[in-house]
């Protein structure tokens, strides 16, 4: 589905990633892990054309995504989440969803202007295609919310929500239980889960180990800017690179 | 913080000064008193003040007093026809002097041509201004009178072949009085070396300067308020330049020589006023001036005080009968009769020619004073070398 | 009824000139609704002040032509600078609108066509009352419709994350570059309305002091709904009248007042939301 | 003519380049664009003026004290202004706009205190020396403007290249938020760096004052739009671009009075400003600051 190849990034002397080449498969949840500074976030950033790769090439379903601008990659199919939350605060958590929603929003200026039958039309449907996605995240009765008043966790599911609304068929989460505590983290595993059922590829990157193994179907490892690693979990728990390069400081990193 | 109580202070004070008169004639006057203006429109006002305070202290016109309405319009167009429209409608005066600058006047003189009243303007001199309608008056003499006699006078006494011209390119005034010296100088025939211009608010005159030392001219022509005027000429004496300078309207303040001191020397200067001007009512002027405001009169005060004069002059003539419209239109029509001779020297109207042959309004006609400054003072210029 | 006639003709201009302000306080509340704080809009209103002007006295078009013109040319003005410029952000752009502004001014003072710094006069009086009040209400019914809709919301998103927004698939760039168009559209026709009430027109008018004047209107309001910049707008075109007792410290107090209101009331005047926000959260502003 | 006009333009690049020393000190490390430096400048004008006039004061210690007014105010503005948006957390234009009314509340007092006219320090308050090299004439004062700009510059490149404060400064810019983690005081730099920099825009309204004698309540206003253009020009926050793009600048607005024409003066100075910002919006030698929160 989505294909990496020879991907390199460096920002001036400085090389991010070099070489990184891998699959991500249709349906099932595709995991990147690696310790932080691996360069996982920059992955993310040049596939949603935030980044310019500086080799190598990205393409989504065939299609090449080489100088595509972020929305434009958005249009093809592909919705991110961040590692720091980046929900509109000051917005409800309905318009937030139905932001989502703008490129399915067709109605023309004159049809606005008018306030059509058709663009009425369009706009409920929105707003009712956006309290779905919603109560799919089981914040349906915030909806008139603003964003800013939510917790942690209830945000994140929000983001969600938003990416969602975008119709993807890709879904990239960008360390989706950072932050978060083990309670919340199980409740999260379920929501993407839930996604991942209904249809929705997941390609996420984390760093909890654990989280990882127990979600994914799939997992590559980087390290330095290089993948070392790519199979099922099981495989990759008991690689001796990802062991070395990785595990034994995850173990530090968890116990702080 | 001391504002409030300050500002409250000012604000009570001015009011006094405004309206504690009890009076019968109410005459407008928007001058701008705040913003950038207000350098020339605070002068204007306090010379109206001299000239009221001199009237009423006589006993007023036939026994009425004036009363002065004074509105501040900021320089700026929207409040001048606020004001105008203010002055007019709510205060019901008789006529109104203002505003300050000639953009303003465009903007705000058709509301008073148009509602039949009186609008006089005491400092604008663009051409054009009279064109507006029959109820447009002025006592400020066009740069076009003045200019022509200033060049002639300077160009005889230095024997000028060539000149450098400076002139403010994005003032009305300044501009408008540069398209005068560049007729007057093709018209007599003088050479010109080069061109140079500047922006309000410049400080730094030198690399134009530097190309008008190049030319090497005889004199500076320069057409710039006094403030610029006062640095382009310490600029240019610091530079090596010692041509004398040849000034339009914009240099007739004392307060450029006070500050180029000697660099000035020898410029000549037209004006309908000075200072030096030894008329008994000049200093009459001038002295009661420095009285009221502990400070020196400018050519703006001059020709608001004589303005005021000229409309006292008029009102004489004028029944007060109760009937706002017609009073208006008397005064209106004994405005264009009066003539006096004043702070600036003999004064009466000429009815202005206008593009289009429609009625205009009244431009002064006044015979400049050629002034050449000596020991940093306008000497009255007698042709004597 | 002569009183109401007097009083009419003296302050009809300060109502025509709350309108003109309220259409160019929306003008900047338009880019301002995207995150853009833009200076050019007192250069837009100029350009279409001049080019109405000139069409009224050169070409002696008909009003409404005239307008429509007002609006079209700094439209074209703003697409073709907007392009580059709107690449800028935060400061950036606010310095380069800043400096085209300049530019605009520098231009129309050296040009013989628009009378260099003496202007145009005699313009004909060509605006009514119910020009300003037509275009105003047309104005605010489409913003308000706009607001509500895809493209309201997607400014919003813009104005508070533009790379998130990027990512929910609006085009950035677009969106920015149809504020900017639709303001200056709409500066334009203030600018051509206020030419037209006013008999004359100066380069002076359309400098950075009025798009400070502009964008303070639009701050003190509220940026928030549409009926904040239109407020602002009121306020400080009335402000001067009601003020006029304070003479030589009227400018004092606006200062003060533009300070005061960025420090207390960040929202502007008047914000339901976020008073019903501070209720909702128990005075936690 | 030739060599006279690059004397004027490394003269007025002094001036531009004194004016923005303090204004790009405090973007760089307020990250604010402090649009009351112009009113601040002509605060300290007036101050000197009213101290040499009033009191009689030797020009040295006006000059010195109208530093410490001119400082005074801008700590005065840090501490009641910025400091509560910065506590807020406000956009980084909201702090612009609230020094526009800053700016716009100084000088209009100062009209309504000293009046609207033009004024100027008494003759002889400096020493009007003058030097003639061939054609070219330099007046004392230019010597003390050029001299005081390179000075200044040098003195504050040094300090916060090589000095702990220095140091202390550039994490500030860098991140206030990690500054404070390293136990820097960043309140307290931030009020330091507002002091400074307005007592430098205060000694260079003193010494414009001094040397184009063109007191007045908005001598600021033309200063600030060439300021900003320097600013940059010259990246923001960079003192030595600051000096350069001033210069730049100086020589560009000359040149083309010179051997275009003088109308284009301003149109050169504000073309160029734009045109840069177009191709590099990090200014000619700055490179991409992009501030961490």
């Amino acid at each position: 589905m989505l294909a990496i190849s020879k991907l390199g990034k460096h920002f001036g002397g400085l090389s991010v990633l070099e070489d990184v080449s891998f699959d991500v498969p249709a349906g099932g949840i595709f995991g990147l892990i690696g310790p932080n500074g691996a360069g996982k976030t920059t992955v993310f950033n040049l596939i949603t054309g935030l980044l310019k790769p500086s080799a190598g090439n990205i393409s989504f379903e065939g299609r090449d995504l080489a100088g595509l601008a972020p929305h434009s990659v958005t249009r093809l199919g592909i919705a991110r989440t961040f590692q720091n939350i980046r929900i509109f605060k000051e917005m409800t958590l309905l318009e937030n969803v139905m932001i989502g929603m703008h490129q399915h929003l067709a109605y023309g200026p004159v049809a606005l202007f008018l306030n059509s039958p058709a663009c009425r039309a369009a706009e409920a449907e929105a707003r009712q295609r956006a309290l779905e996605l919603l109560s799919w995240v089981r914040l349906d009765h915030r909806a008139e919310m603003l964003a800013d008043n939510l917790s942690y966790g209830d945000q994140r599911k929000l983001e969600f929500a938003r990416a969602l609304a975008t119709k993807p068929r890709l879904l990239l989460l960008d360390e989706p239980v950072a932050g978060m505590n083990p309670a919340e983290k199980t409740v999260l595993m379920e929501e993407i889960r839930n996604i991942c059922q209904r249809g929705f590829g997941v390609f996420l990157i984390e760093h909890d180990m654990r989280f990882v193994m127990g979600l994914c179907d799939r997992v590559a490892v980087l390290n330095f800017g290089r993948i070392i690693a790519e199979g099922s979990p099981d495989e990759i728990r008991n690689n001796p690179d990802v062991i070395e390069a990785y595990l034994g400081r995850e173990d530090e990193g968890q116990a702080s | 913080m001391s504002f409030p109580r300050k500002t409250l202070f000012l604000a009570a004070a001015a009011m006094l000064a405004g309206g504690a008169l009890a009076a019968d004639i109410k005459i407008g006057v928007a001058e701008a008193l705040s913003g950038g203006a207000a350098q020339y429109g605070v002068a204007i006002r306090n010379g109206f003040q001299v000239a009221a305070d001199e009237i009423n202290a006589k006993g007023g016109v036939n026994g009425n007093k004036i009363q002065l309405v004074i509105e501040d319009e900021q320089g700026k167009k929207e409040e001048a026809i606020n004001v105008f429209k203010k002055l007019i409608f709510q205060d019901k005066v008789l006529m109104i002097f203002g505003p300050t600058l000639s953009n303003s006047m465009f903007a705000a003189g058709p509301v008073a041509n148009g509602a039949k009243i009186v609008a006089f303007g005491t400092s604008n001199t663009a051409g054009g201004i009279t064109d507006i309608g029959p109820y447009i008056f002025r006592n400020s003499v066009m740069e076009s009178d003045v200019l022509p006699v200033t060049v002639a006078t300077a160009v005889k006494h230095y024997g000028i072949k060539k000149v450098a011209v400076i002139y403010g390119n994005d003032d009305a005034f300044t501009k408008s009085g540069y398209d005068v010296f560049k007729k007057v100088l093709a018209d007599q025939k003088l050479a010109v070396t080069s061109t140079e211009t500047y922006v309000k608010g410049d400080v730094d005159f030198k690399a134009q300067l530097t190309k008008i030392k190049a030319g090497e001219p005889d004199a500076v022509v320069c057409s710039c308020l006094a403030e610029e005027a006062a640095n382009i000429m310490l600029q240019s004496r610091s530079l090596g330049i010692k041509a004398p300078f040849i000034g339009g309207n914009g240099f007739n303040s004392p307060k450029l020589f006070e500050i180029s001191r000697l660099a000035g020397e020898g410029t000549f200067v037209g004006s309908p006023w000075s200072n030096v001007n030894p008329a008994p009512v000049n200093v009459n002027f001038v002295n009661a001036y420095k009285q009221k405001y502990n400070a020196d009169p400018n050519q703006f005060a001059a020709q608001a005080y004589d303005a005021l004069h000229i409309a006292a002059m008029a009102l004489k003539s004028v029944k007060l009968s109760g009937n706002l419209e017609a009073a208006r239109q008397a005064l209106r029509d004994a405005l264009p009769k009066v003539s006096i001779s004043g702070a600036t020297g003999p004064f009466k109207f000429r009815p202005a020619v206008t593009k289009d042959g429609k009625p205009g309004g009244f431009d002064a006609d006044q015979t400049p004073f050629i002034y050449i400054v000596q020991g940093g003072k306008f000497t009255l210029y007698t042709g004597k070398k | 009824m002569e009183w109401l006639d007097n009083y009419w003709s003296t302050y009809n201009t300060l109502v025509y000139s709350i309108g003109v302000h309220a259409l160019l306080a929306l003008s900047i509340w338009l880019t301002l609704a995207c995150g853009l704080l833009s200076l050019a809009n007192a250069a837009f209103m100029g350009i279409g002040a001049y080019v109405s002007a000139l069409l009224s006295l050169q070409a002696g078009w008909p009003f409404a032509a005239v307008l429509a013109a007002a609006g079209v040319v700094p439209a074209l003005v703003a697409l073709i600078i907007g392009i580059p410029t709107l690449r800028l952000s935060g400061v950036y752009l606010a310095m380069a609108t800043l400096a085209f502004g300049e530019v605009v001014r520098i231009i129309v003072l050296n040009l013989e066509i628009t009378g260099g710094p003496e202007g145009l006069n005699g313009i004909p009086q060509s605006t009514q009352g119910w020009h300003i009040l037509a275009i105003l209400a047309f104005t605010i019914y489409g913003l308000a419709r706009l607001r509500r809709s895809r493209v309201g919301r997607a400014f919003e998103s813009i104005r508070e994350d533009d790379v998130a927004a990027s990512l929910m698939g609006i085009d950035v760039a677009r969106h920015k570059l149809f504020a900017f168009v639709l303001g200056a559209t709409i500066a334009g026709v203030a600018g051509g309305l206020n030419a037209h009430f006013t008999f004359f027109i100066s380069p002076r008018e359309y400098g950075f002091e009025n798009a400070v004047d502009i964008l303070t209107m639009a701050i003190l309001g509220g940026i928030g709904s549409l009926v904040g910049p239109m407020r602002g707008a009121t306020i400080l075109t009335l402000l001067p009248e009601l003020l006029r007792f304070l003479h030589e410290f009227r400018g004092v107090f606006n200062g003060i007042v533009l300070v005061l209101v960025v420090l207390f009331l960040p929202k502007g005047l008047w914000e339901p939301r976020r008073i019903k926000a501070l209720f909702a959260r128990g005075g936690r502003a | 003519m030739l060599s006279q006009q690059l004397l004027n333009a490394l003269t007025l690049g002094s001036v531009y380049a004194l004016f923005a020393l303090g204004f790009t000190l405090v973007f760089g490390v307020l990250a604010v664009i402090n649009l009351s430096h112009g009113a601040v400048f002509m605060v300290g004008s007036y101050a000197a003026l009213f101290l040499v006039t009033r009191f009689e004061m030797p020009l040295w210690l006006a000059l010195l004290a109208a530093m410490a007014v001119s400082g005074m105010l801008g700590l005065l503005i840090d501490v009641l202004i910025l400091k509560p948006l910065r506590a807020r957390n406000a956009p980084h234009l909201i702090p612009m706009i609230a020094t526009i009314g800053v700016a716009i509340t100084l000088s209009s007092s100062a009209q309504g205190i000293f009046g609207a006219e033009i004024l100027r320090f008494p003759e002889g308050t400096i020493p009007a020396g003058e030097f003639i090299i061939g054609d070219v004439h330099v007046r004392a004062i230019e010597i003390g403007i050029v001299g005081i700009a390179f000075t200044l510059m040098a003195v504050l490149f040094l300090a916060i290249r090589r000095t702990q404060l220095g140091r202390a400064l550039r994490a500030i810019a860098e991140s206030p938020k990690a500054a404070s983690l390293l136990g820097i005081n960043v309140e307290g730099l931030f009020h330091g760096t507002s002091f400074v920099a307005a007592a430098l825009g205060g000694a260079a309204g003193v010494l414009i004052g001094l040397d184009f004698n063109a007191i007045t309540p908005l001598m600021g206003q033309p200063i600030l739009h060439k300021g900003i253009a320097v600013i940059i020009l010259g990246g923001m926050g960079d003192i030595r671009g600051a000096l350069i793009a001033g210069m730049f600048l100086g020589f560009a607005e000359v040149m083309s009075k010179a051997y275009l024409s003088s109308q284009l003066g301003d149109a050169v100075a504000f073309g160029l400003l734009f045109l840069i910002l177009l191709v590099r919006p990090s200014g000619m030698f700055g490179r991409v600051l992009e501030r961490k929160a």
